[in-house]
């Protein structure tokens, strides 16, 4: 098991806001946690990275309970995120965020290599890579987020979100980017999104959180049709 | 039903090159409940944002009870009675549960110069919140720091604080998210008594089970645009909503 | 236009210290949002333990590397016992904090030392240049070409290296850096360390160039300063030597040359209001 | 008592005036302000020139000089409408050099050399010094508590509170946020002003130097460590950060670092004051009360 989450419970001050979620992810899965906003996806996400402490439960990667250090070390030791709504560093050129991606494990060589490899799958990026990030579109600076997680050559890719905001056409794009990244270089992926039926499509299984609690839980081509989720969403 | 109470026309707002509200249109009528659904990053809160004054939209109009009202600062929404609540809640944290409510409900006196140096330690301003406070639940708390409750009490305070106002019309943003089962059922039944104390309400919420049971009628907005406006039987079987929240392929799903 | 010449390239001399002073100020408030001022402080040790290892070894080099290893040790030292505990509060409360700090490190110095004036009578090793009858003193070469040499060493550092990269990652986001592998911690503390250690080089060439070292020789800097960052768009470094060098310049030509029976104390914090209203990101901020 | 404590009991009252003008300001509304020692400052000038120059009783100058710092304050006050916390305090700071710089260098505020020969006050035909100035002083300063002590009681007082605790809650709940925090800004500058006027007249001389920089941070201190927003803070902050210079006078040179070490470990361990929220005081008390929250 490459991630494993027992009985995570997290609080902002005295407001829980995941009441003991507990899922797993194995190596070269892509795997989704699906729910309406405010389910509590984004907190779980966080607390996995460390960016918010978790109350109690244990969070083991790798074998190595991670859950009371520090988020640079989690980082080293192979998870990288794409935050939700991007979060690139504004004031950095496209070029530099990528290059933070590698803070630490820079060899030139590696990193050219990185690049051509990123550039060619977000060719975009490549065209503006002296621009600053904040003059990029919000589809751009979504698919620069994705680009500086990935260019660590991380175990597991957690993705917060990555459809919210952009046009329905750039999803798909964006789907198919990772689900390629799953199928043909392993990459374990889990991700977060409001978007159930696009995240169904491409994700192996999947948790279906509803106000901090995981409801239920399955294969993903088994759930698209499961009438529970359109409930859960959408009230019935 | 002759004049809505609050009626929005093609209101459009813009934060540099994005549309967060395009030309969006609804009426809202006396003693209704009116849901304002839709995905994350719809557009929902700057459309709240304009109503209740917090933002000035690009173009369109709003009226309130027949007067233009877009480009009024919340304070002046306040006076002209209209409440609301916050999403995320935004308490007076230092003042207690009761001084919270006594803020609310010194609004004839902050716009003139002599009511506004009289005292607001009467015992008909403390009993009059008390009693505002006892319909929401909370007169137990009344003494105790606001920053001190757990979010449902937080939820419910907001709530009273804009029962305070003696409001037309409430705003209620997302006043039940982060709540428990149970606390959940206790604020739908406040809600509903506070319209039927005829008090029209319009309300933003994402717990869609919620917002079915509660409104009357619903606007679903979808990338800034009005997706569709109805009851909530014919929004649920909608495919275009279906589609706005479970992503592409929803419609093969809808039956 | 001899004078004024001479005044010119005083006004820049002096504008080159406020931008190695400001400059630390800058980079702090850029990554912590803290309005440093005991950064005066640290420069008044600076010039203090200069003068200590100058008197005892009578080597510059030496009074430089001391005073640059004992300030980032007291930069370091006020952010982790100060700064830190003091994040999670409104900002006037690390700021008094601030405060405090360089009143309490002022009368250390006083105490170590004593209330007078105290001279540096170090010559600097740089050549003195006579041009068109300007004298271009070996101080003056020595405040142009070491400012310089800091500043272009910053600016190296900060554009550069991925030590500077992580310290620009870190002020835009420092949550999503740390989540990029960065030690925030680790970086703040080197930003720190960084700016106490330029703070320490100002303080030796302003006590070498007025030939004074006295304990509230910070007093002035640690407001004007603010002002400064302001001038120069809050965090934002170009901004704020750009801003550093305008005031050096506009001081001495005003006063100095034009006469005008300007405070000079003032000037600052006049061209600060004035820039608030014209422009209130500041000369090189960026908005919001 | 010895005419040294009658001194310094009489500043610390004057001072303990200006801390609760600039609690109203910080405590109250939640605009912060560096700057409060110039208001201070306009108080004394004002005073002392319309006594000395303008021939004035202090009496009659009196409701003119707290309009002029009213006044004043109300113009100055129009930053915090627009200015990000961090700007406003460097604005308040710049505020205080400018104002000082112009009693320094404008020929009509004396210049470098102050105003001298200033009134002493006249009461009931007597002329008030040592022990009467301080009664006097007392008496101002009871007034002002008093009146600090009716805006907690307000609607205006507590639409400040509100807007303090959060704006955007208030002003959807009626509060104008221009309006009160005007309204602050002018009562508290109307009160630096009035320990300001006290001031000269205690004084008899005044310079620029008097209302620097460093007396907005003593004042500012005063508040914080007595406890923002509390009636009584101001007063025991002026009181502890009074005495203390003296209780260390023994001990000359080490005198003014003790101080500011103190002050550097009070606001380390103790920033909210010492009546404040959480305090050592507050918590000691309510243990002794028995418990009670």
């Amino acid at each position: 098991m490459l991630l494993e989450v027992r009985d995570l419970r997290i609080a902002y001050g005295d407001i829980e806001a995941v009441h003991g979620v507990s899922f797993s992810v194995e190596e070269g899965e892509l795997v989704s946690i699906i729910g309406a906003n405010g389910a509590g996806k984004s907190s779980i996400l966080n607390a996995i990275m460390g960016l918010v402490p978790s109350r109690s439960g244990s969070i083991r990667f790798k074998t190595a309970e991670i859950s009371r250090i520090a988020a640079h070390e989690r980082a080293r030791a192979g998870i990288r995120m794409v935050p939700e709504r991007a979060r690139v560093f504004p004031r950095l050129t496209v070029r530099e965020n990528l290059r933070v991606g590698l803070y630490g494990i820079c060899d030139r060589a590696r990193e050219k290599k990185q690049l051509e490899w990123l550039y060619s799958l977000f060719p975009i990026l490549a065209e503006r890579s002296g621009q600053n990030a904040a003059t990029l579109s919000g589809g751009e600076q979504q698919q620069l987020a994705i680009a500086r997680a990935l260019i660590s050559d991380p175990c597991l890719l957690l993705v917060d979100e990555v459809s919210m905001g952009l046009m329905p056409k750039l999803v798909d794009e964006v789907f198919k980017v990772l689900q390629e990244l799953n199928r043909q270089k392993g990459l374990t992926i889990l991700l977060v999104e409001q978007n159930a039926l696009a995240s169904l499509e491409i994700s192996k299984r999947s948790y279906v959180l509803e106000t901090g609690r995981i409801q239920f839980e399955g294969e993903s081509r088994v759930l698209k049709d499961d009438p529970r989720v359109r409930e859960a969403y959408l009230g019935l | 039903m002759d004049e809505p109470l609050l009626s929005l026309r093609e209101i459009s707002m813009h934060f540099g090159g994005l549309k967060a509200l395009d030309r969006v249109s609804f009426d809202l009528h006396e003693g209704e409940i009116l849901g304002l659904i839709g995905p994350n990053g719809a557009g929902k809160t700057t459309c709240f944002n304009t109503v209740s004054g917090v933002y000035r939209p690009t173009s369109g109009e709003i009226r309130f009870r027949g007067k233009r009202t877009d480009g009024l600062p919340p304070h002046r929404m306040a006076a002209l009675g209209i409440g609301r609540t916050f999403q995320i809640v935004r308490p007076f944290p230092n003042l207690t549960v009761l001084e919270n409510v006594i803020v609310a409900s010194g609004l004839s006196c902050y716009g003139r110069l002599i009511p506004s140096c009289r005292s607001w330690k009467g015992r008909k301003t403390r009993e009059e919140a008390l009693e505002i406070l006892a319909r929401v639940g909370l007169e137990i708390q009344a003494g105790q720091k606001a920053g001190l409750l757990p979010l449902g009490n937080l939820r419910r305070l907001e709530l009273a604080r804009a029962l305070a106002l003696k409001p037309h019309l409430l705003l209620l943003d997302e006043s039940f998210s982060g709540l428990r089962h149970e606390e959940i059922a206790q604020q739908e039944e406040l809600v509903r008594k506070t319209r039927e104390s005829g008090i029209s309400i319009l309300l933003i919420e994402h717990n869609m089970r919620v917002a079915m049971g509660l409104c009357d009628r619903l606007v679903v907005l979808d990338h800034g645009r009005k997706l569709a406006e109805g009851k909530p039987e014919a929004i649920r079987n909608n495919p275009e909503v279906i589609r706005a929240y479970l992503g592409k392929g929803g419609s093969a799903n809808a039956s | 236009m001899q004078l004024f010449l001479e005044q010119m390239l005083n006004g820049i001399a002096i504008g080159a210290i406020y931008a190695m002073i400001t400059l630390g100020l800058a980079l702090v408030y850029g990554i912590l949002r803290i309005l440093h001022v005991a950064h005066a402080a640290v420069y008044t040790v600076g010039a203090y333990v200069g003068l200590a290892v100058f008197s005892a070894t009578h080597s510059i080099l030496l009074s430089a590397g001391g005073a640059m290893l004992v300030c980032a040790g007291v930069g370091v030292l006020i952010e982790r016992l100060v700064y830190f505990p003091l994040l999670k509060y409104p900002p006037y409360v690390p700021l008094i904090g601030s405060i405090a700090c360089l009143l309490a490190i002022e009368e250390l110095c006083r105490l170590a030392a004593g209330p007078y004036i105290l001279s540096f009578p170090a010559q600097l090793p740089f050549p003195s240049f006579t041009v068109g009858g300007i004298v271009i003193s070996s101080t003056l070469t020595a405040v142009y070409c070491i400012s310089a040499g800091v500043l272009a060493l910053l600016w190296f550092i900060t554009t550069r290296t991925e030590l500077g990269l992580a310290m620009r990652a870190t002020s835009q986001d420092m949550a999503i850096a740390s989540a990029m592998g960065i030690n925030s911690h680790r970086i703040i503390s080197l930003t720190f360390m960084m700016g106490s250690a330029v703070a320490a080089i100002a303080g030796i060439l302003v006590g070498v160039y007025y030939n004074q070292v006295y304990p509230s020789m910070g007093a002035v800097p640690a407001y004007k300063t603010l002002a400064l960052i302001v001038v120069g768009g809050l965090g934002s470094v170009p901004g704020a030597v750009l801003a550093s060098i305008l005031l050096g310049v506009g001081e001495t030509l005003l006063i100095g040359y034009a006469g005008i029976p300007l405070p000079r104390d003032a000037l600052a914090f006049i061209a600060m209001i004035a820039v608030l209203l014209w422009r209130p990101q500041g000369l090189l901020g960026s908005r919001g | 008592m010895s005419e040294y404590s009658i001194t310094i009991g009489t500043l610390i009252a004057i001072q303990a005036i200006v801390a609760c003008g600039l609690n109203v300001i910080v405590g109250y509304a939640g605009q912060i302000s560096l700057g409060h020692a110039a208001f201070f400052g306009i108080g004394a000038y004002a005073s002392a020139l319309l006594t000395t120059a303008g021939g004035l009783s202090f009496w009659t100058a009196l409701p003119v000089v707290l309009g002029i710092t009213g006044l004043v304050g109300l113009f100055l006050g129009l930053p915090s409408l627009r200015l990000r916390e961090d700007f406003l305090a460097i604005t308040t700071i710049g505020i205080n050099f400018i104002v000082v710089s112009v009693f320094q260098y404008v020929p009509f505020f004396g210049g470098a050399l102050g105003i001298g020969g200033i009134p002493r006050i006249v009461l009931f035909g007597e002329r008030i010094r040592g022990v009467s100035f301080l009664l006097l002083s007392a008496g101002f300063l009871a007034a002002t508590l008093a009146i600090c002590w009716l805006f907690t009681r307000s609607w205006s007082g507590l639409a400040c509170f509100a807007l303090r605790e959060d704006e955007t809650a208030a002003s959807s709940m009626g509060v104008s946020p221009v309006r009160f925090k005007l309204t602050a800004f002018i009562l508290g500058t109307a009160m630096a002003g009035l320990g300001g006027a006290l001031y000269a007249h205690f004084m008899r001389f005044i310079s620029a130097t008097d209302f620097g920089f460093p007396m907005s941070v003593m004042i500012l201190s005063m508040v914080v460590l007595g406890g923002m927003g509390t009636l009584w803070g101001p007063v025991l902050g002026a009181l502890v950060l009074g005495i203390l210079p003296e209780v260390f006078r023994p001990l000359t040179d080490y005198r003014m670092f003790l101080y500011a070490a103190l002050l550097l470990m009070m606001i380390r361990f103790q920033p909210g004051g010492l009546l404040g929220e959480n305090s050592l005081a507050r918590q000691t008390f309510s243990r002794l009360k028995g418990g009670k929250p």
